[in-house]
């Protein structure tokens, strides 16, 4: 798998990093999808997401989209401050759950 | 720092290939901190730069039929300019439309990043339908 | 990475204007790192083409005719590979040698970083008298 | 001037930075000289140079060969990595007398 991925509490946390461009937004895609497609719920840690772009983001869509049918969760974590302001731009950092990080998610079931 | 009317300051030429976005983006950034962006403005710039490249790869060539794309950049003392020129054919102006924003669905984020970054846009066909061509162009100060 | 034989990355073009050299920096080693050079190689061949680019400015042209000079970078699955063109008049290649580095003087160093660094150079002219090529190319792994 | 510039102990201090290339370099050289031809003795600053071309280079050699002629001192002090590279390549490493700080050579006087 192209991104690391690991079992965290009841979620699958997979941890994008560097430049998320058109390059390799659709291994990015791929692995979202494929743990949507197993049954689990979904975070994707972003601390290192030097860079995204309109398809890495459209990833992101995706699978909170294909979470929202199964009724599984999808959401973002650690969200790095330029992953931010392209979310922002794309008006979607009010549409995504985001957490500050996963211990805070995990926390909030407690 | 030069105040030349529409200076231009580089020009780039790379195979329309998503792999080579990455070199377009580190061209940006510096070219815009040569010109005098700030640090913000120059990431801001570097996105709507590189969506319009994505947009060329995709739509304008698509995967079947790649060529080169050509990025020209001008600054003059107070605006800083792109101008993107591929080789495809002419595209049909009337379908470049960014998505109702109220819609979350995956595409049609590009043409909007680039309409809310930049302050001018205009698009539109090489002379003799060679190819197409994108300005877009931001004050800088 | 593609392994294409000698695959152009991309080409740049700029005025020869010793204030762009700072984004032919930038952009050397972006796509070195992109071919897959670490850091250390990088930078030295940020050096060398630095210092080519400089030979062009200075001694091509010359501050009283300042003209356009282009920068292709190639690379194919061991090797990259740069090709410099300027449109200057023909210059006479036996006048173009480093300085005996056993003398402290200001001046010459720049065609001895060039060798120092590079595996391979090859300077000529361009057809037709239209000005000058430097190729230089350096192994990778 | 365009670099910053200070008296410590018996010497002026030049504190060249960021890009010495040759579009700057014109400007390192006439402030070195300046100091020089001031008939003072010189240490060149340089931990905040992240990059120097054959023409900062020669700059410096320039200061060397003036301040010899005067018989006053010329150093380098706190040579970056980068800049350390260029004047191995150049075989200058052992020309200049290099120091790690400006008190280090100032100790070296006591
Ligand atoms: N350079 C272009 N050439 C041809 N069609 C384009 C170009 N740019 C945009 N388009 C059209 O405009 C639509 C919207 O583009 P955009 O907002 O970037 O989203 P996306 O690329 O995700 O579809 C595209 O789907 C395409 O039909
Ligand atoms: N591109 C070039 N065009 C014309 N002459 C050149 C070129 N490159 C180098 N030369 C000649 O070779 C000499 C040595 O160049 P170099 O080692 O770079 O040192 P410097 O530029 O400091 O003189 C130059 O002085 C110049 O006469």
């Amino acid at each position: 798998m192209p991104y690391n991925q690991r079992q965290q509490g009841d979620f699958t946390v997979i941890e994008l990093n560097g430049e998320v461009d058109l390059s390799c937004s659709p291994d990015a895609r791929q692995q979202i999808l494929g743990a949507i497609e197993a049954g689990q719920n979904v975070l994707i840690e972003m601390s290192g997401v030097t860079y995204i772009d309109s398809s890495g983001i459209a990833s992101l869509v995706e699978g909170y989209q294909a979470a929202r049918k199964k009724t599984l969760e999808f959401g973002l974590v650690a969200v790095s401050s330029s992953a931010m302001s392209v979310l922002s731009l794309a008006r979607l950092d009010k549409v995504f759950p985001i957490h500050e990080s996963v211990e805070a998610r995990l926390a909030a079931n407690e | 720092m030069s105040a030349a009317l529409n200076q231009r300051v580089v020009e780039l030429r790379f195979p329309s290939q998503a792999d080579r976005l990455c070199i377009v983006r580190a061209l940006v950034k510096r070219v815009a901190e040569f010109v005098g962006c700030d640090a913000a403005l120059a990431e801001q710039l570097v996105i709507a730069v590189n969506e319009a490249c994505m947009n060329i790869i995709q739509h304008a060539y698509g995967d079947d039929s790649p060529g080169e794309i050509v990025l020209e950049i001008f600054n003059n003392a107070d605006t800083i300019r792109f101008r993107l020129q591929d080789f495809a054919a002419p595209v049909d102006l009337n379908k470049i439309k960014p998505r109702e924003l109220g819609e979350v669905r995956p595409g049609g984020l590009g043409t909007h990043f680039i309409s809310e970054i930049m302050d001018e846009c205009k698009m539109g066909h090489l002379e003799g339908n060679r190819g197409n061509y994108l300005e877009m162009s931001k004050r800088i100060i």
